[in-house]
This record gives structure tokens, C-alpha cells and sequence, in this order.
């Protein structure tokens, strides 16, 4: 069985269909890629999956348990973590602090929390900016929080949204090293990425949306060569 | 020579702040009588001499304090004022709240409290042994209305039929709702509706139409300032005319309230505690006022006058204990005995019961004719006769 | 064209950019490439006027500008696509376009540069009553640039124009920043990918905390051992 | 109780609702372009029915003539007050905002009753006075005349934010200033415009109430609370929110008051508004 | 090693003060005390979790009158009354919060207005509270027992234990979980949920407390004051005071509404004092100018201005206007 299983997801707005009977899985222990033109729904699908939006039909399980339509927070608890398209730190507290309240789900002592967050925060590579507030950071650097932030509420599957965009390739690099690192931990992620060199080389599967629908599922190697993708996504470039 | 430190707590800032600068200055009129005299008002006590005799000569020096309307801030004040400035007895404090709580640290701390004022029946219930009220309260007030309906039927063969009474949801409209429901079955009458209403409020038309499908031929209304006003014009919109409307003193009685309305305040009654009119029987309300309007510019109103009339009070009191020791002037406030005449209000007197209330004062009602306050009851007193019932808005010229 | 000389910009107490000087010629690309935190973006917040600098003079045209207020550098012929794209969201994209030209005073010139936005970005007119907010990242940040060009700027700054867009876009977005060039619209553009950047740049800049260290022409930055090795982890 | 009954109060709700609209709108504008809700709007108000008081009392000039007058003097009171004040605290925390106003209640309160002493004013024989008759209902002049102005007023408003650049300019630097001043936009000028225009409005309000209103320096205070339930319920920003939301909490509250008793008016105004939050948080037509 | 010596100057200070003062100044002490525990207690929801509420007031108001309407009409002991009002408060506060926790920013500031409002009316028409006349607490039984006093010393132990008190929980809130997720959910309440936290229900934990404290506060001015009505217990002008304590000095921080407390009565009290004889509102007018131009100058009150002070010097001196440093490239490059 799958840890995380999406079936025939659809999400409407109004008039507007932003995911259609999108189905798949993700592994224990997996990296899923996600990418897509834009608009073609990734980050609604994350919200759906994240507890954010209830989708209008379809199931999605975790460890076999269904969470759809359950509340962010429920979801969190369940073990899904996430980052958002637009880092969303707690601007008030430093970047310590803001792992330290998500360590807190499994940790209420603070002295233990601090310890906790020490230990993500370095293994994002932020030690340096342990005591840095929040919103002082650039917003690269907020993102790399975010994701220090959902790992420390020890989720089973960790959602990242663009946490690559605005990175140089050799910034890119680490944050790919830091992708399989928390693969290393046994915890499946699913990344939405436009960065492209980010996920191709690590991850195992990718699936391909487009306007709403899935369009492709497979390895890297073969989602790339795929007629539709390189139509609608890669460019004939 | 001794200067007697008199504590004064007013509203003298907040909504309530226009009344408290009337009686800021009747206060000062008073207090100006006694320590230096005053020529042509001789049945005024101390108007002759200079200061209190009893205590060498000596004079009242007021210490005012702003209570914002604020019960808590008159707690403190009447506080600072016992502890600070040493004042050897306290006068206030208008809003029947402030009363309450400003009242009861002089209490605690044994000073004397006058109030000349606030008219809450409640604050003579509580057995204060150091607050003294020359007032009538509400009760009383709402008692003189029915007796004015029952002499006039009696004497004149008018009945009003259906009444409804229209009050402001406050401490005072509603303890004067409540009271006019408790006596109007007394006194035989037929209440048929009452209505409330917040006294902030930004229109009047739910309330008369309420008023208006009652169908009344008499309304017993207790409003403040702009809320009078604004029902006033209520009215005349909405074309609602009972035969008579039999208001509570407060924004009737405001100087705003004739100027503003012109001709559509005529034939409105309201209860008063004083009326210039009542000059032709007592010449010492004239002279008085003479006085108050040669240095304000203002005429007495029923709230100056009594104010004033407080201190006066208080400062024969302090007079005869001949002493500013709290319990000797309490001693002799509780003995006070004056005599009608030498006050510029239409009472008996002023005597206190036991529970601190003055039993010798008495109401009055007027009739606005002819853009004046003209007194119609009692009717020994009256000088004109009521006129019933109020012309139709449409039949009015 | 633009003269950057010196500046230091400082947020509160901490010293951002504490040493610029770059030069942007008519008619020319130029990129602005350097790590993250390094101050590239504040360094084109300054030359927009969003950041007050503390030392320093900026040129445009002759004229010194670092005195002006933000809003009346757009007349003179600078226009700023903002990291983070800065949309209104609560508007329309047809709102969002137009407001790029507040500026410019004649209707009719602004309806034909809208019309001309929507030739080069298809969704946008497909998507031209749609609130900005509602729209995907990468829509967004075509919006963005579009608005951008509505000003009809002398001087282009673009930051992070490809954040966030579909590979297929990217290029296209490249491509449009050549096509909006080649019009005599001179651009500085801050880009994180590398080597696209420099690819189209006639001269790039490296900065890092806070000063310029680097400097040459784009193809021969793109080459330099250094820029590899730091950048693009060769 | 009868059809007319009914009828009659019907229209008196919707009259002063109009004028709780007009109140609203200018609280509405100024919340919308700078996230700011200003405490000392009721005071706004106050000042309007001064000005229009002391024209008329000084010189004998009919409200009505002085409308325009009074509009413009408070257009450059709210200008004025923006330049002096509001630009010091508009990167402030929300709460030290509220904070200033709030102050800024007190202090024009204070300075009214310091400079007209605590007063009941009014003018007297405005050329609206009196009733007239219109379609058998009874309805005070100057509330038809005041209900017609806040229609005028709130049209031209909208027209203004919806159909003119300086409109879009003024939604532009609401929804973020930094981004509109790369357009161009002056967003000093729009949030003056805004404090300007906002003011304005209190002010035609206030000229429009003191025909039949009395007049002191409390008087904002009976509308406050209203007013921003108005504003509230049709959506901070939204002036056909705001226009809407105050005819329906004028016939609200007098329909309430007939029905419930008046002492219960306000409640059922405040019991509409919870309700209606409950379904719709952000008001009425009010953006999510 | 500083902080225990300005602890241990407050504590002598506090202990020792209301043997030096007369009883007007005791009685000003008190008030102080009385504000500050509000702004304290404010502080909880207000500052910490940032939802602003303007409704405070109604929890005041029930605090005051629980003990009251208990003590007048069933004799009920106050100690009890007291912890009935704290009680009922917060169970109230579950009510509060159910109808305005679902909205934002203004928005749910404005509704706490209208919910306090409601509760005004509810109390101006029961009569058995006593309606708009309000109820007198008797004077007859006075002592510890009854929580009632001729003089004011013990009023001073009552709001200075009660605002101890309060200061305590705050202090714990501050260090702990709790104090995390209420300053994660002001600053970013989608992110706070999606790491696991309740908002909804921390945001009510949060209300609860301080509604609970708020009470307290309540009942003790029935208790010192012996008189409420609706008016004064009740009204908006009430809550936006106790929110106007805590912005003055700093929200969210822990002594920020103590200092708050000590301005702003100070200002308040004497203005009016030297000013307000007069009857020509100069007390307010220099009590609201004083307001606006600390919102102007300390816009992040005075504790916060403060912190920020230190702040920056600690900055300075550590960074020693060091350029901050971004990424480090791989390799050096100059
Ligand atoms: N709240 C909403 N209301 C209306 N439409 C929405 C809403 N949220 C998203 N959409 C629309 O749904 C579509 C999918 O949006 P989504 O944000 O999921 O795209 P995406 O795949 O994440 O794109 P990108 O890569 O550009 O971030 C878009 O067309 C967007 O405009
Ligand atoms: N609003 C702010 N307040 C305080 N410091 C800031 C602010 N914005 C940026 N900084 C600091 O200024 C420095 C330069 O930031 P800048 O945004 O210019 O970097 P950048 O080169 O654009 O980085 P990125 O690639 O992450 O966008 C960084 O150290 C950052 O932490
Ligand atoms: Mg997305
Ligand atoms: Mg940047």
C-alpha cells in the first residue's frame, strides 16, 4: 500500500475546474515530482491534499485513512507536512523560534523544542541564521524556514511548493542534497517544482498536470520524452 | 481669616458637560452671596453679612472636580478631594451614578455629601449616615404628575383617557418608567403602552409609531436634551398629536429646548423644581436670578437653582455647627430647618428625614406658552391656566 | 543611461548593499547575478526609489536621480517588475494592465498597449477579467511583467522575471525581454538562472554582500572557471 | 397594526439609512485605501454640523448653501489631518492606529466643546423644513432631502472609484502601495484624497443631519457605533456595500423598534450584523 | 543579575509604597493596579494572539455583576461570587468566541464590539440585575471575609495579588507552548495550521483565560466601587480602555500593560486634576494629545520601544556594522 493516495480528485472554484479526476500515488519513502504548466493546478492539488481546500469529489488517503476534507491542522497531525508558494513564516519570531512552535506538536517542553529545532535547522543549513527574525529574511531564505518548519512536525509525507524557485544552480544543488536527506529520514515528499534540474535526477516518479487533468506518470526519463509533456510543459526547446 | 474648603464633583467634560458648567456657576454664585454679600435679596440667608458668622467671618472656597460622568472617576475624586484637599463636606454630583459611588467613599470616610440634585430614588435607600439630599427623587416627582391629573379632573372636569409613557433605558428614564407604571393603577388610570429607548440614539420613528398605534391621549415622557428635540420633531413628521404631553423636566427644561424648537415646543407641560414665574408669589426667585444673569448671562433652570440652593444649605449648616468637624456638621445638617421662604425654590422648606431626603420640597409643573415656562401647577401657585388639550400639528398656525 | 554609483542601502540598522556601482548603457541587456541574501533586489529597489540610499548617486540620463520619489521616477522613463510580482489582487488583469500605465496620459495609446500584452501573453487575455489574485504563481508573473512594459519604460528592471514559470515559459519570457530590447528598451535584469541570463546579457554583474565583484561581458562570465565553480556548482 | 403604519415607518428607515450610508462611505473609503478605521469619523461629522451651524448663525446662510462650503472645508480638514498625522503612523501596527484615532476622538471632541462650550445648538428655519406629503406617506423635508443628497453623493462616488484613472489609482495603492508608486501613483496624494474625500462625506452628512439634528460635541457618538456596523455588514472598502448596508440597517432598526420594542432596536440591528458575518465574514459585498 | 535587582526595586517598591502614600494616592495606586491587570489580562488574547477584541468590557461586566447579583439577592459570599463571575465569563467567552473567532482583523474587532454591546443591552433591560439602575453592593459587612473594606490598604493587596497573579499566568503563557502557537497564529494562521495547530481552539483557550481574568477584574470594582450599572461596567468605552493600556506600553509583551497602566492613568487622572476644574475640556484635549503623540513616537508602545532599543544596540555592538552576509558562494571570488 501507498502512503499517500490521491483518487479522482477534482476541485472546482465557481465555473473554474482546477483539478479534474487526478489520480496517484506516493510511496513510503518516495520522491514525487509534480509539475505542470502554470495554472495547471499543482498548487490546489497540494492545498487539497494538505487539509486547505476540501476537494469537490474524489478520495485521498494517507496510510490508508482517508483526510480528505479533513481541517489543515488534522492533516498536520496525521503526518502531512507542507511549505507554501509563498513562504508564510511567523515574521515575528526568529527563524529558531518559528521551528521551535512546529517541533511543538511532539515536543511541549520548550527546552526540548529548542533542541529539536537546533537539530532541523542544521540540517537545512540555516544554523547561521538561527537567531535571524523571520521577517528579515530574504524570501529564499524564508523558504528554506518553511521547510526546516514542516520537518519539524515530523510528517510522514512533506509537500514542498517551489522551494527551488529563485535559487542559482549551485544553491539548487544543496537544496537537492537537502531533498534526499529528508528522504534519508524515511519521510516522502512531493514537490512541485518549475526547476526542473531540482527534481528530474532524484526523483522516482513524476506526474504531469495539465490544466487540472493529469497528463503523464512515470520515471523522469520517461515523463521527458513524452510527446504531450514536451507539448505543453517542456517546450520543443 | 478661616477659609472653608468645599468639595464640588461635577460632569464638567462628556455629553453631560453643558448641564455641569450651568451649575458650576450657580455654585459660584453662591458661594460669591455668602463671602461677600449682596445687595437687594434680603430674605437670602448669609446676603447680608460676609461669611459665615457662626465661624468669625469665615468664607466657602469651592475645589471643583470633573467627574466625566464617570462613577468610577467620581469615586476617586471625591477621594482626592477628602484626603488631598482636606474639603470638610462634598456637593455633587448631578448623574445619579456618579451620586452613588462618589457618596459612598464620603460615607466611608465620614464627610458630609450634599446632593442637590440627582433625583434616583435609590440613593436615599441605602441609610447613608452622612448623605443628605435636598431634592425631591423621581418618586415624588412622578407622584405630582398623577396628583396634577387628579386635581385637574377634579377641579376642571378633564380626564385624560389612554396614557403611554416614552423614557430614555438610562438609571433615570427607566426608575421614572417603572414608577409611572407602579402608581398610574393608584391613581386610577388606564396605562396602555410603554416605551423605551437608548438615549444615543439617531432616530425616534419606530418609538412614535409605537406611540402613535397606542392611540393615547396623554404621554408621560422622560428625555434628555436631543432626544427631546428629536422626538419633538418625530412628532410633528409623523402627525402624532395626544391631547396632552406631560414631560419629566431634563431636555425639556434645557435652554435649547424652546429655542431650538420655536413654536413647535408650545402647550408642552413639563415638571420643574423652579420656574421664574413663580416670582409674582416670591420675589426672591427674581432677584436671585437678577444676580445669576448679570454675571452669566443665563438664566436660572431648575438644575442651577437647586445646586445653588444645596450650597446654601450646606453653608447654614456649617454655620450653625460652628465648627468644620465632619461629625458636627453632619449633626447640624441633620437639624436643618429652613423655612420656603428663604429659598429661591418653590418648597416648604428643607428638613431631612433620616435617610438623608429633604421631606419639604415639592415639584411644580409648567406649560410652554407663548415661547415661556409658565407655571400651572400647583395651582395655588399657577400662573396661567393649563391649556387642553394640545391643537392638532395641522391646526396649529 | 543609468549610472549606479556607490550606493549603500541600508533596512533599519543592517547594512544591505554597502557598495554598487554599475553602469546600464542604452539599448542594452544587463544582468545583475549573485547568491541569495546578496542584495540584487535591493539594489533595484533603490534605483526604483522604494529604497531610500544612504550613500551614492543613481543617473538616469544625465540626471540625478536618487532624490526623486519613487513615482515620479516612472515618468521618467524607469519601471520596476518587483520581486514577488506585487500584483493588485483584488483587480482584474485588464485593471492591472492599465494601472502599468498611469503614466501615460493617452486612452487610446493604452488600450493599444494593452491589446499588444495580450498578442504576447495569450492567457492574459484569456484570463482579462479574472481577478489577479486567483491566478496561478506563474500567470501572475507574467501579468507582472507585463504591467511592467505598460509604462512604456526607457529602462526595464526585471527581478526574478522567471521565479516560479513552466520551463516552456521561461524561454518565451527570455525571449519577450529580447523582443522588448530590441525596441531600444534598455533592460537590467536580476536572474537566478544563470545561464540563460547571461546567454541574452550583453555585460552581467556579480554581486556579493553588498558589493559588485565581478564584472564583464555575459558570454565571458558565463565562462570564467570562478562563476562556474561558485554558481553553477561545476 | 396598519398597512400605513407600516408603510410610513418603512420610509423613514429608508431615509435615515441614507444617511447612515453617507456616514458610512466615507468610513468605508478611508478603511479601504489604508486599511485604517478612524475612530474620530463621528467627530467629522460633528464638525460638518458646526460649520453648517456657524454659516448659519454668523451669517444666515441656509445649510443648503452651505453645503459646499462645509464639503470642501472638511475635504481640506481630512487632507490636512492626513499630512499632520495619519502619514506618521501608516506603517504602524493596526492597533496603534486604532490607537491614534481614537486619540484623535477625544481631542476634536475636547476641542469642540473648548471652542462652542458643550451646548445644545441648532439651526433653526432652514429653507428645509417641515413635511410634505408624498405618496401618502408623511416624510420630514430635511430627511428627504438628506436621503436624496446621500443618493447624489454616493453616486458620484462610485463613479468616481470605479470609472475614473484616479479611482483605479485609489484601489491600487489600497491594495499595495509600494507596488502602485512603480506605476507612478503619488500614494501620499491617493491617501490624502482618501482622508479628503472621507472626511467630505462625514461633513455633507453632517450638513445634510443638522437641518434637523441637534448639535453638540458629543454628536458623533450617537452615530459611531452605527456606522460602523454599516460598514461592517457591507464589507470594509465597499462603498455599494456601505450604501446598501445602511438602508438596510435603517429599516432594520426602525422595523425592529416597531415590531420588538424599541428598546431592543439596536439589538436587532447587532443581531442582523452577527448573523449576517456568520455566513458572509468579509460583509456583504465585501472582497473575500 | 540585573533583572533581579529592578525585580527586587519593584518589590520593595510595591510593598513598601502604600505605607508612604495617603489614601487619594493609595486610592490612585489602586487604580493603577486595577488597569493594569485589565491590560494584562487584555493582553492574553489581544497581544499575545492578536485577535483585537474591543468587547472586553462584557466579560468585566459579568464578572462585576455575578458576585454582585449573587451577593445582593442570595447572600452568596464575594470569594465565591468572584470565581463564579471567572467562571461564567469564561463560559461566556466560549459564546464570544464561536460567533466571532470565524472572522478577520477589523472584522472580528467590530464584532466584539457588537457582542458587548448586545450583552450592555441585555443588562440595561433585566430587571431582576436591577436593569438600568443598577445594584449597590451593602456596606454592612466588611472585612477579608466579605471582601468588603472601610479603608483602601486592603483594596491595594486585593489588585496587587490579583494582578500578581495574572502577571504570573501570562509569565507562564509567555514561556511556553502556549505563548508559540498564539504568536504563530497572529502572525500567520494558515501556516500555524498547517504545522498542526487548532487555531480555532487556541485562539478560544486564549479568550477563555483572559476573559476569566477579566472578570476578576470586574468583581473588584464592584467590590471597591459598591454601585455598577450597565453604564459603567458594561460600556465600549470600557474595553477600549483596557486595550488602550496594553498598546500603550507594548502588546504582547509581558510588563508592556503594567507601564501602560501607570502612563496612561497618570496622564488621565492628572489632566484632569490640574485641567479638569475648569470645564472647558482642556483635560481632554491634552489627555488625547498625550495619546496620539505616544502612538506617533512609540508606535509600538513603550515596552516595545524599548526592547527595540536594546535591540538594536545588542546588534550594533555584536554586528559592528558588519554588512549582513548572504549565501556564500562555493568559492571565493575576490
Ligand atoms: N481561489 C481560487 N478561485 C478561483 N480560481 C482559482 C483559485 N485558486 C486557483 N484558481 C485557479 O485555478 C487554476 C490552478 O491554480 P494553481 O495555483 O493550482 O496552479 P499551479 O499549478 O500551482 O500553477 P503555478 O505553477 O503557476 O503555481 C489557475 O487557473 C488559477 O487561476
Ligand atoms: N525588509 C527587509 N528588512 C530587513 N532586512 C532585509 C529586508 N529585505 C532584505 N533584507 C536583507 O537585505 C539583504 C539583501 O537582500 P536582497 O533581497 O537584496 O537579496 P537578494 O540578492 O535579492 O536575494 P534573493 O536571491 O534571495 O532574492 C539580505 O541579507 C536580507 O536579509
Ligand atoms: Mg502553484
Ligand atoms: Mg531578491
Amino acid at each position: 500500500m501507498s502512503l499517500l493516495e490521491v483518487t479522482g480528485v477534482s476541485k472546482r472554484f465557481g465555473g473554474l475546474t482546477a483539478n479534474e479526476d487526478v489520480t496517484f500515488t506516493v510511496g513510503t519513502g518516495q520522491i514525487v515530482g509534480l509539475i505542470g504548466p502554470n495554472g495547471a493546478g499543482k498548487t490546489t492539488l497540494f492545498n487539497c491534499v494538505a487539509g486547505f481546500f476540501a476537494p469537490s469529489e474524489g478520495t485521498i488517503t494517507l496510510d490508508g485513512q482517508r483526510i480528505e476534507g479533513l481541517p489543515p491542522e488534522r492533516c498536520a497531525r496525521m503526518g502531512v507536512g507542507r511549505t507554501f508558494q509563498i513562504a508564510r513564516t511567523f515574521t515575528s519570531m526568529t527563524a529558531c523560534e518559528n521551528v521551535m512552535t512546529a517541533s511543538m506538536l511532539h515536543e511541549r517542553k520548550v527546552s526540548d523544542a529548542r533542541a529539536d529545532a537546533e537539530r532541523w535547522l542544521g540540517f537545512a543549513n540555516l544554523t547561521r541564521l538561527a537567531d535571524k527574525p523571520a521577517g528579515s529574511m530574504t524570501i529564499s531564505e524564508q523558504r528554506r524556514l518553511a521547510v526546516a518548519r514542516a520537518l519539524a512536525t515530523r510528517p510522514r509525507l512533506l509537500l514542498m511548493d517551489e522551494v527551488m524557485a529563485g535559487l542559482n544552480p549551485s544553491e539548487v544543488k544543496e537544496a537537492v542534497d537537502v531533498v534526499l536527506k529528508i528522504r534519508e529520514h524515511g519521510i516522502s515528499c512531493l514537490v512541485v517544482e518549475h526547476v526542473l534540474e531540482g527534481i528530474m535526477p532524484i526523483a522516482d516518479k513524476i506526474v504531469v498536470l495539465d490544466r487540472g487533468r493529469k497528463i503523464a506518470e512515470g520515471t523522469p526519463a520517461e515523463v521527458s520524452s513524452d510527446e504531450a509533456v514536451i507539448h505543453a510543459y517542456l517546450g520543443d526547446a | 481669616q478661616q477659609e472653608i474648603k468645599v468639595g464640588v464633583i461635577y460632569p464638567l467634560t462628556g455629553s453631560a458637560a453643558s448641564v455641569g458648567g450651568e451649575l458650576r456657576n450657580a455654585l459660584e454664585l453662591a458661594a460669591d452671596i455668602i463671602n461677600n454679600g449682596a445687595a437687594g435679596v434680603p430674605d437670602l440667608p448669609f446676603s447680608q453679612g460676609k461669611g459665615l458668622p457662626n465661624l468669625k467671618g469665615a468664607k466657602i472656597k469651592l475645589v471643583f472636580a470633573d467627574h466625566q460622568a464617570n462613577p468610577q472617576t467620581g469615586a476617586t475624586e471625591a477621594e482626592r478631594l477628602i484626603t488631598q484637599e482636606k474639603v470638610v463636606a462634598i456637593v455633587g454630583a448631578y448623574n445619579s451614578a456618579v451620586t452613588a459611588t462618589a457618596s459612598q467613599v464620603a460615607e466611608r470616610a465620614g464627610i458630609p455629601f450634599l446632593n442637590p440634585e440627582s433625583s434616583s430614588a435609590s440613593l436615599t435607600q441605602r441609610n447613608f449616615k452622612w448623605f443628605f439630599r435636598t431634592t425631591p427623587h423621581d418618586d415624588l416627582f412622578v407622584h405630582n404628575a398623577f396628583e396634577f391629573l387628579s386635581e385637574l379632573q377634579a377641579k376642571k372636569g378633564i380626564k385624560p383617557g389612554r396614557i403611554v409613557t416614552l423614557n430614555e433605558n438610562g438609571l433615570w428614564g427607566t426608575e421614572s418608567g417603572k414608577l409611572q407604571a407602579k402608581l398610574a393603577p393608584d391613581y386610577k388610570y388606564e396605562l396602555v403602552k410603554q416605551v423605551s429607548y437608548p438615549a444615543k440614539t439617531t432616530q425616534l420613528t419606530s418609538e412614535v409609531q409605537a406611540l402613535k398605534a397606542a392611540n393615547p391621549n396623554l404621554v408621560l415622557q422622560s428625555s434628555y436634551t436631543a432626544d427631546a428635540i428629536l422626538s419633538m420633531k418625530t412628532y410633528k413628521e409623523l402627525g402624532f398629536s395626544p391631547d396632552m404631553i406631560l414631560a419629566n423636566n431634563a431636555g425639556f427644561t434645557d435652554t435649547e429646548f424652546i429655542k431650538t424648537l420655536g413654536k413647535d415646543a408650545e402647550y408642552i407641560i413639563t415638571r420643574e423644581v423652579f420656574a421664574l414665574d413663580l416670582a409674582k408669589t416670591k420675589p426672591l426667585i427674581k432677584q436671585v436670578n437678577d444676580l445669576f444673569n448679570a454675571k452669566y448671562k443665563i438664566n436660572f433652570t431648575g438644575n442651577s437653582s437647586r445646586t445653588f440652593t444645596g450650597l446654601m444649605v450646606l453653608a447654614d449648616a456649617i454655620n450653625r455647627a460652628g465648627s468644620t468637624e465632619p461629625e458636627a456638621i453632619r449633626k447640624a445638617l441633620a437639624a436643618t430647618n429652613i423655612e420656603g421662604k428663604n429659598l429661591i425654590m418653590p418648597w416648604k422648606g428643607v428638613k431631612f428625614d433620616a435617610t438623608g431626603q429633604n421631606t419639604l420640597g415639592q415639584g411644580i409643573l409648567v406649560q410652554v406658552v407663548g415661547g415661556q415656562y409658565n407655571t400651572v401647577w400647583p395651582f395655588a401657585m399657577a400662573s396661567r391656566d393649563v391649556v387642553w388639550p394640545m391643537p392638532k400639528w395641522d391646526q396649529r398656525k | 543611461m543609468l549610472e549606479v554609483r556607490n550606493i549603500k542601502v541600508c533596512y533599519d540598522e543592517v547594512l544591505a548593499v554597502s557598495d554598487v556601482t554599475l553602469t546600464v548603457p542604452p539599448g542594452k541587456i544587463i544582468a545583475l547575478v549573485g547568491g541569495n541574501g546578496n542584495g540584487k533586489s535591493t539594489t533595484l529597489r533603490a534605483v526604483a526609489g522604494l529604497n531610500p540610499v544612504q550613500a551614492g548617486t543613481i543617473t538616469f540620463n544625465g540626471v540625478p536621480v536618487q532624490g526623486v520619489p519613487a513615482h515620479k521616477r516612472v515618468p521618467l522613463g524607469l519601471s520596476l517588475v518587483p520581486e514577488g510580482r506585487r500584483l493588485f489582487p483584488r483587480l482584474t488583469v485588464k485593471r492591472n494592465l492599465e494601472l502599468g500605465a498611469y503614466t501615460r496620459a493617452d486612452r487610446h495609446e493604452v488600450a493599444r498597449g494593452v491589446e499588444e500584452m495580450f498578442a504576447l501573453f495569450p492567457i492574459l487575455k484569456e484570463r482579462h477579467a479574472q481577478l489577479a489574485g486567483t491566478m496561478s504563481g506563474g500567470e501572475q508573473q507574467m501579468l507582472a511583467i507585463a504591467r511592467g512594459m505598460m509604462a512604456r519604460p526607457k529602462l526595464l528592471m526585471l527581478d526574478e522575471p522567471s521565479w516560479g514559470i513552466a520551463p516552456k515559459f521561461v524561454a518565451k519570457v527570455l525571449e519577450v525581454i529580447q523582443q522588448v530590447n530590441a525596441t531600444g528598451v534598455s533592460v537590467l535584469l536580476v536572474e537566478q538562472n544563470l545561464q540563460k541570463a547571461l546567454a541574452i546579457a550583453h555585460e552581467g554583474y556579480v554581486i556579493q554582500t553588498g558589493r559588485i565583484v565581478m564584472q564583464g561581458k555575459g558570454a565571458d562570465l558565463l565562462h570564467d572557471e570562478r562563476i562556474k565553480k561558485a554558481y553553477l556548482g561545476l | 397594526m396598519t398597512f400605513e403604519i407600516l408603510a410610513q415607518t418603512l420610509a423613514s428607515g429608508v431615509l435615515i439609512g441614507l444617511i447612515y450610508a453617507l456616514v458610512a462611505i466615507g468610513l468605508t473609503m478611508i478603511f479601504g485605501v489604508m486599511d485604517i478605521v478612524n475612530f474620530a469619523h463621528g467627530e467629522f461629522l460633528m464638525l460638518g454640523m458646526y460649520s453648517t451651524f456657524w454659516l448659519f448663525a454668523l451669517y444666515a446662510l441656509d445649510p443648503m448653501l452651505t453645503l459646499p462650503l462645509t464639503v470642501l472645508m472638511l475635504f481640506a480638514f481630512g487632507v490636512l489631518l492626513y499630512k499632520l498625522l495619519i502619514v506618521r503612523i501608516i506603517n504602524a501596527p493596526m492597533l496603534t492606529q486604532i490607537f491614534t484615532t481614537f486619540g484623535l476622538m477625544y481631542l476634536l471632541r475636547g476641542v469642540a466643546q473648548f471652542l462652542w462650550k458643550p451646548d445644545f445648538r441648532s439651526v433653526e428655519n432652514s429653507a428645509v423644513a417641515g413635511t410634505v406629503k408624498v405618496l401618502g406617506l408623511q416624510l420630514g423635508q430635511p430627511q428627504l432631502v438628506a436621503g436624496v443628497g446621500a443618493v447624489l453623493v454616493t453616486a458620484v462616488i462610485w463613479y468616481f472609484l470605479n470609472h475614473t484613472r484616479l479611482g483605479a489609482a485609489l484601489e491600487a495603492t489600497a491594495a499595495d502601495k509600494d507596488a502602485a508608486r512603480l506605476m507612478g501613483i503619488d500614494s501620499h496624494r491617493m491617501f490624502s484624497l482618501a482622508w479628503g474625500i472621507g472626511a467630505a462625506c462625514a461633513g455633507a452628512a453632517g450638513v445634510l443631519l443638522a437641518t434637523f439634528f441637534p448639535i453638540f460635541p458629543d454628536v458623533g457618538a450617537n452615530f459611531i457605533l452605527l456606522a460602523f456596523v454599516v460598514v461592517n455588514l457591507g464589507g470594509f472598502g465597499s462603498v455599494t456595500g456601505a450604501f446598501w448596508a445602511g438602508i438596510l440597517v435603517g429599516v432594520i432598526e426602525v422595523m425592529g423598534g416597531l415590531l420588538l420594542g424599541p428598546q431592543y432596536k439596536l439589538a436587532v440591528v447587532l443581531v442582523l450584523f452577527l448573523g449576517v458575518l456568520m455566513f458572509r465574514p468579509q460583509g456583504l459585498m465585501g472582497k473575500a | 543579575m540585573k533583572t533581579t535587582v529592578i525585580a527586587a526595586a519593584c518589590a520593595v517598591l510595591a510593598v513598601g509604597l502604600p505605607f508612604a502614600l495617603d489614601t487619594s494616592h493609595l486610592n490612585m495606586a489602586i487604580l493603577v493596579l486595577m488597569a493594569a491587570q485589565l491590560g494584562v489580562a487584555w493582553n492574553i488574547v489581544g497581544g499575545y494572539a492578536g485577535q483585537v477584541s474591543l468587547g472586553h468590557a462584557a466579560f468585566y461586566g459579568l464578572g462585576a455583576y455575578t458576585s454582585t447579583v449573587l451577593l445582593v439577592k442570595f447572600g452568596v459570599n464575594p470569594w465565591i461570587g468572584i470565581l463564579a463571575g471567572g467562571a461564567l465569563a469564561a463560559a461566556l467567552s466560549f459564546a464570544f468566541g464561536w460567533s466571532c473567532f470565524r472572522l478577520k482583523g477589523h472584522y472580528f474587532a467590530m464584532a466584539t464590539i457588537a457582542v458587548a454591546e448586545l450583552v450592555q443591552i441585555f443588562f440595561t433591560e433585566w430587571d431582576f440585575a436591577g436593569a438600568a439602575v443598577g445594584l449597590y453592593v451593602p456596606m454592612n459587612k466588611t472585612g477579608w471575609a466579605w471582601l468588603n473594606f472601610a479603608t483602601k490598604m486592603p483594596y491595594y493587596w486585593l489588585a496587587l495579588g490579583l494582578l500578581l497573579v495574572t502577571l504570573a499566568v501570562n509569565f507562564w503563557i509567555e514561556r511556553s507552548w502556549l505563548g508559540y502557537y498564539f504568536r504563530a497564529i497572529k502572525d500567520e494562521p494558515d501556516a500555524a495550521r498547517s504545522i498542526g495547530i487548532d487555531i480555532a481552539r487556541y485562539k478560544q483557550v486564549a479568550l477563555a483565560i483572559s476573559a476569566f481574568f477579566t472578570a476578576l477584574g470586574g468583581s473588584l470594582y464592584a467590590q471597591k466601587e459598591l454601585y455598577i450599572d450597565p453604564q459603567s461596567v458594561l460600556s465600549t468605552a470600557l474595553s477600549i480602555k483596557m486595550a488602550l493600556v496594553a498598546i500603550l506600553g507594548g502588546v504582547g509583551t509581558l510588563f508592556g500593560p503594567v507601564v501602560g497602566s501607570v502612563v496612561l492613568t497618570s496622564i488621565e487622572e492628572f489632566t484632569r486634576i490640574l485641567f479638569g476644574g475648569s470645564g472647558k475640556g482642556t483635560d481632554v484635549i491634552i489627555y488625547a494629545g498625550l495619546i496620539i503623540v505616544i502612538a506617533v513616537f512609540y508606535p509600538t508602545g513603550i515596552v516595545g520601544w524599548w526592547n527595540n532599543q536594546v535591540r538594536r544596540f545588542r546588534s550594533r555592538q555584536a554586528a559592528g556594522a558588519k554588512p549582513v552576509s548572504g549565501t556564500q558562494a562555493a568559492g571565493e571570488l575576490s
